[in-house]
């Protein structure tokens, strides 16, 4: 029987998918004891244990200073900033994206411009995010909405450019206004495709906000990051890695069920990877 | 008939970059007619839909609507039901019926609350009932089989009370038994409501079943050199009367006959 | 927004500082309410922002957005007053002692740094250094290859084999001298007083608001003290916000000489040795074509002393070295 | 008529699109003209012409130390590093890809940990990149491609998925093996997806290089970005930007022709924004 | 018929999840037949031609071809034309007619060049030719006409010359004039190859003018709690020997039927 025909049982399927998982870890404890073999030292790739230590004080034992459990407080300030900085970048691509998408002269006059807009690397106009922002939360915010919003706003307009127009024309006989039909016919059908793209935006917005926090804060994960990035402390900085990929994997998941309890009749029409 | 005719079809032309589409068009359609459409795929049948629904305007010629120019878009006095992407997907069937009562009594939001919508909903029963979707009034149109989602279309047009029906194939899609059924029930509700119904089919034998005039697009005319130079127009136009028990002609041979002169000329 | 810190009498001052062993006072000042208190004592309100990139913390200032920043007088002559920004230095607080350095892999001679890759923050105090270490063993910068390579990212780039030769700061120096392989070749102890980290104000604000540099003065030797009698609960708030713990942080003071008592930091900017520092850093940075197009020469932007001197242009003066608020600090007079 | 059945003219669009970007010129010449009423030598929003001057110097004057035309020096760099990057990205989102997409057990082997993989922010990870490649150009182009690989990957296996059952069936009665099917079957259909996938993920490819070539290098545009940054030289920095974000344009346009060109079947199939 | 059949379906069912969808299939096909199946939309007709296919395993019974069980995988012994998709997008029509004469000779890259391909393009000449392409042949499939890439999926089937031949409502998207043509090559291919051929199709007009056996699918039982327990299955399994000139069934008469016993046992 040829490959394609054969399918894994699911408890092969688990084993296969848990493979390069396991191989890494592998690799890296492999790695990691035959440099602490050359240097007991080194910083650069520290035991398993020494991590989990780690990440245990940072999430389990109040700093010093400050009497906060430091994890925690990182998560919840990054969290804060990439739900503002995602919201914003929603409003524009669902207010832009509606309005590109449907009316011939609003797309005319802005598909262009975001097209061009998407295109500029945002860390290379960080000095004039920051004059006109300021340092506060606003820039990191949007610094977020500036690498984001313009990938979205296009995929929302494209998702409502591709809408059958026969749906249009039928509302139009129904006696739909333009604003009835944003409402009624265009919003909630855009919304499935708007949690495909805030999904797909998600990883940008994780970049963008750990850059951000690495310039100016005073607190988030990609503070953390950055201020004991100057001592190496690997011990921190792969833990703290690990954690926001699992925010990322669990918010990516959380989306999908969301859409799925809330658009039956979307994935009624078939599955994706 | 000496009345004013429902649709009074100009001279009409539809060129598109260049290729003629369709050409001398020329019709009266009484108020109440069932004028099936039929005729070779790419032929211009969906064009002239299109047209009669403002969703493209004519190159040349004027349609008019009870002596009037046509609105320069679709409004609700003509409904459509096309093949497929008729009904709202995001709507439950329930919520498909009700949304142009909505879309009446909610300007800004379109979306009726509380007793306003029990009330919508109370008021579209009997239509639920009429087409067997009672007990699927809360699936969504991927829950229903192709027959259930064009009865709901139907349903969902004909609640506005259109003077005019336009049907693009709406049964191509259905099979045979279910195809039968709904023929039933769009002649019962035309005879009801007493609209004029345009139908585009592939099949000749629902054409001639249907329909009070049967309309064949064809190209008559060809230019070996420029096959873009001439369109297809109205080859025949066959008044029936009575839709029922038609005998009806060999598709094959119909079709056969299209380099001959045209028909009549359709001021019927 | 846009527009500049307007230079005018006001009592809302913003003022911005990054991690660094000899500015982490200004951290410790806000956090601990010393600054608060000195600033109502004048009767204004001093914000005291961190800004985690140095770059950015004085670009941010430059373009107005802060009335005063931490920086070391090679930037301050680079950046603001090469744009245009007069600039006072209000605090000298230290020179680097030892803090900055050059680094060699497995070799332990300035000289043999000659032919190498030299991983470096281009156009910084290490490039600084670089040029006057290596006119020290009569090498110019032609004989080695400048990479720039980002602070942040110099730890990890000197576990790599690529990298032979490193000019950084502490922390990092300590960091990477732990590897066995790593050896200091040179450091700013090598050119005692030339790396200088000054608290840099707005001329013009701080002549509308002579209240401002009282109150940022006042309460800096207030924890100037604190450090000096070696205040345990500051120096180790100090050192964690750092990101070190205090045995690292008293090391990284080792090599900074602070300037704990006003009268030191005085006596320092006064001496004939800084208008020489500075002709030094001017020269450098017009090598590096930093000044700006339309300099001709080193002496394009004018720098003042104390004593009324001028090195430069005395028509574009832009960077004003000034001890008024340094000796009322240590007459007392706050 | 409605607003969504009026589409504008040529002129109109044309006029509309070219809007925004007048708009954002004139906006940056006023704050610029009077940023430098209060300080003649603000660095922040040099004048225009200040910025063509630089522009200019960087292209057509050689450097005074090196003798190096700049601008071209460093585009060339620059575009080395980001075709290699790419390059890869490409070679492992065809070859991860159609075997993900394709056989069954590849898939259930490596879909998790692609997925999981590319929600890791590389910026993140540097030290252990750097350990595995160096810091040479190697590192660099890794960063493309750990950037940019495993979202390629997930949408060339997503195009492979998608392809009609229909015609794996048919090659099968025609007698393909799993090999031939991948050869004349997958690859070719997958290719303009490819395209796509490539054009989209130009964007963050374009980021990680000019992030890459701030950690260590001695040219490149984003190296030029950085290095001017330490004295504000907005007005190279701004010219670089948009010259950036040309060259960006170019290469999707150039793509897109390349596929309407390679590529017809597909293309017949209808448009998008 | 005494001979061994070509193809003898045994008890076979089918289960999706619980869902029955075919049960109790029992059929013996003799070789050369022509046997088209009818049935309401979603009752299994497609399943069962992917069991015959082998792209879907039987979960009960088992199908045996010349008393030998079915491969587990799709084989070129069986060829196979669907409604859509059915030619490949990317080749151009020639491409899609020698590929499968690739494959035979270049099995590390499927692909002729040179002589070699010359003279594949050479052997594929005629068959051009004959299903009328020969002016098209160097275009893509998406320029074509829908009757045009049906001519073409069944050529690239035939070309492969399978023992049994699959068709998938291969008429189901055209209109009535190429449909006609169609069936006419269809048929002459079929006298000329002796190849056994399954044909589903929507239309009951095509099952009985086609075939020499129509198969009706369809569900006898019904459990109203559990809709899922009962499949369909051969309701009515009428041989006809040569296709051509029969009467045509009514067919809601047909389907009105359903409710009644199963017809006669299918080992014709
Ligand atoms: N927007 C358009 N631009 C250019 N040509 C078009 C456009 N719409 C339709 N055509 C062309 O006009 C001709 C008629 O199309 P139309 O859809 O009206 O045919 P039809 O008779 O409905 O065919 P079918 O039976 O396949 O639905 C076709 O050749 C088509 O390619
Ligand atoms: N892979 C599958 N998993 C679950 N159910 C399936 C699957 N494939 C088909 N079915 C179900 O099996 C039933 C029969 O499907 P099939 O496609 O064979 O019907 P059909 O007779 O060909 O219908 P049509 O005339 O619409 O093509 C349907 O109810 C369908 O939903
Ligand atoms: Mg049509
Ligand atoms: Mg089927």
């Amino acid at each position: 029987m040829r490959l394609i025909n054969r399918k894994p049982s699911r408890i092969t399927a688990f084993a296969l998918g848990a493979a390069p998982f396991v191989a890494v870890i592998v690799a890296y404890a492999v790695a990691s004891h035959y440099r602490r073999l050359d240097n007991p030292a080194d910083k650069l790739l520290p035991s398993l244990p020494d991590m989990a230590s780690a990440f245990g004080r940072m999430a389990f034992t109040p700093d010093r200073r400050s009497g906060d459990l430091l994890l925690w407080m990182d998560t919840l300030d990054s969290l804060e900033r990439l739900a503002a900085g995602m919201g914003i970048s929603i409003l524009l691509a669902l207010s832009l994206g509606i309005l590109i998408g449907f009316i011939p002269h609003v797309r005319a006059s802005m598909a262009p411009f975001v097209a061009t807009f998407s295109l500029i690397p945002p860390i290379t106009v960080l000095p004039i995010l920051f004059i006109i922002f300021g340092l506060g939360e606003l820039s990191k915010v949007m610094l977020i909405v500036v690498g984001t919003a313009p990938v979205m706003i296009r995929s929302v307009a494209q998702a409502v450019m591709e809408l059958p127009r026969e749906l249009i024309i039928k509302a139009e006989t129904l006696g739909a206004s333009v604003w009835q039909m944003m409402m009624r016919v265009v919003l909630p059908q855009i919304l499935p495709k708007l949690i495909t793209a805030i999904r797909l935006g998600l990883v940008p917005a994780w970049i963008f906000l750990i850059s951000a926090e690495a310039i100016a804060s005073t607190s988030g994960l990609g503070y953390r990051i950055f201020l004991v990035r100057r001592y190496l402390a690997m011990d921190v900085i792969l833990p703290y890695v690990i954690w926001i990929t699992l925010l990322a994997f669990i918010l990516d998941r959380l989306l999908l069920l969301a859409s799925r309890k809330a658009f039956p009749w979307h994935h009624m029409q078939g599955e994706s990877l | 008939m000496s009345a004013q005719p429902k649709v009074s079809v100009q001279n009409v032309a539809k060129i598109y970059a260049g290729t003629v589409v369709l050409e001398r068009l020329d019709l009266d359609i009484a108020a109440g007619s069932l004028c099936t459409i039929v005729g070779a795929s790419g032929c211009g049948k969906s064009t002239f839909l299109r047209m009669l629904l403002s969703q493209e305007t004519p190159s040349r010629g004027r349609i008019l609507i009870d002596g009037e120019p046509l609105p320069t878009e679709p409004t609700p006095d003509r409904g459509i039901v096309f093949q497929r992407y008729s009904v709202f997907p995001h709507l439950t069937v329930e919520e498909n019926l009700i949304l142009s009562a909505e879309f009446d009594a909610a300007p800004f939001s379109g979306k009726l609350r509380g007793a306003a919508r029990t009330k919508a909903r109370e008021e579209i029963a009997e239509t639920l009932d009429r087409i067997g979707l009672s007990p699927a009034r809360d699936r969504y149109p991927a829950q229903l089989s192709g027959g259930m989602q064009q009865r709901l279309a139907i349903a969902q047009a004909l609640l506005k009370k259109p003077k005019i029906l336009l049907l693009d194939e709406p049964f191509g899609a259905l099979d045979p038994g279910i195809r039968a059924d709904m023929q039933e029930l769009l002649l019962e509700l035309w005879r009801e409501l007493s609209m004029t119904i345009f139908m585009v089919t592939h099949d000749i034998h629902e054409a001639f079943k249907l329909g009070t005039r049967v309309l064949v697009f064809d190209k008559i005319r060809h230019d070996p050199d420029a096959p873009d130079r001439w369109g297809a127009t109205i080859t025949y136009d066959l008044p029936l009367g009575r839709p029922g028990a038609q005998t009806i002609p060999d598709a094959k041979a119909l079709f056969a006959l299209k380099n001959t002169t045209r028909g009549d000329a359709p001021n019927a | 927004s846009i527009s500049q810190a307007a230079a005018e009498e006001k009592t809302d001052f913003k003022v911005c500082w990054s991690i660094y062993v000899g500015w982490m006072p200004w951290g410790y000042l806000e956090d601990s309410g010393i600054m608060d208190k000195w600033a109502e004592k004048y009767g204004i309100d001093v914000e005291i922002v961190q800004i985690n990139d140095y770059v950015e913390s004085i670009n941010q200032y430059t373009a107005g957005e802060y009335d005063g920043c931490s920086m070391t007088n090679m930037d301050a002559l680079s950046i603001p007053a090469g744009g245009g920004v007069d600039t006072t230095a209000l605090i000298v607080g230290d020179y680097s002692n030892g803090n900055d350095a050059i680094i060699l892999k497995d070799k332990s001679d300035l000289a043999e740094i000659e032919g190498q890759n030299v991983n470096l923050v281009e156009l910084s105090v290490s490039h600084y250094l670089l040029a006057r270490a290596l006119e020290s063993v009569d090498l110019s910068e032609r004989d080695v290859t400048v990479v720039n390579t980002s602070d942040a990212d110099m730890i990890a780039a000197y576990a790599t084999d690529d990298v032979t030769a490193v000019v950084t700061w502490n922390p990092l120096v300590s960091e990477i001298l732990t590897q066995s392989n790593a050896n200091k070749v040179f450091d700013s102890a090598g050119i005692p007083g030339e790396i200088i980290d000054i608290m840099m104000v707005n001329t013009e604000t701080l002549a509308d608001n002579p209240a401002f540099g009282k109150a940022l003065a006042g309460a800096w030797y207030e924890v100037m003290e604190l450090m000096a009698s070696g205040d345990e609960e500051a120096l180790t708030a100090m050192a964690e916000a750092s990101g070190t713990d205090l045995a690292g942080y008293k090391s990284q003071l080792d090599s900074t000489e602070m300037f704990y008592a006003p009268a030191d930091a005085v006596a320092f900017t006064e001496s004939g040795d800084l208008p020489k520092t500075m002709q030094f850093v001017a020269e450098f940075l017009f090598d590096k074509g930093i000044l700006g197009e339309g300099a001709p020469s080193p002496e394009f932007v004018g720098v003042s002393f104390p004593d009324g001197s001028v090195y430069g242009d005395e028509a574009n003066v832009k960077l004003r070295f000034d001890t008024t608020y340094m000796t009322m600090a240590a007459d007392g007079a706050l």
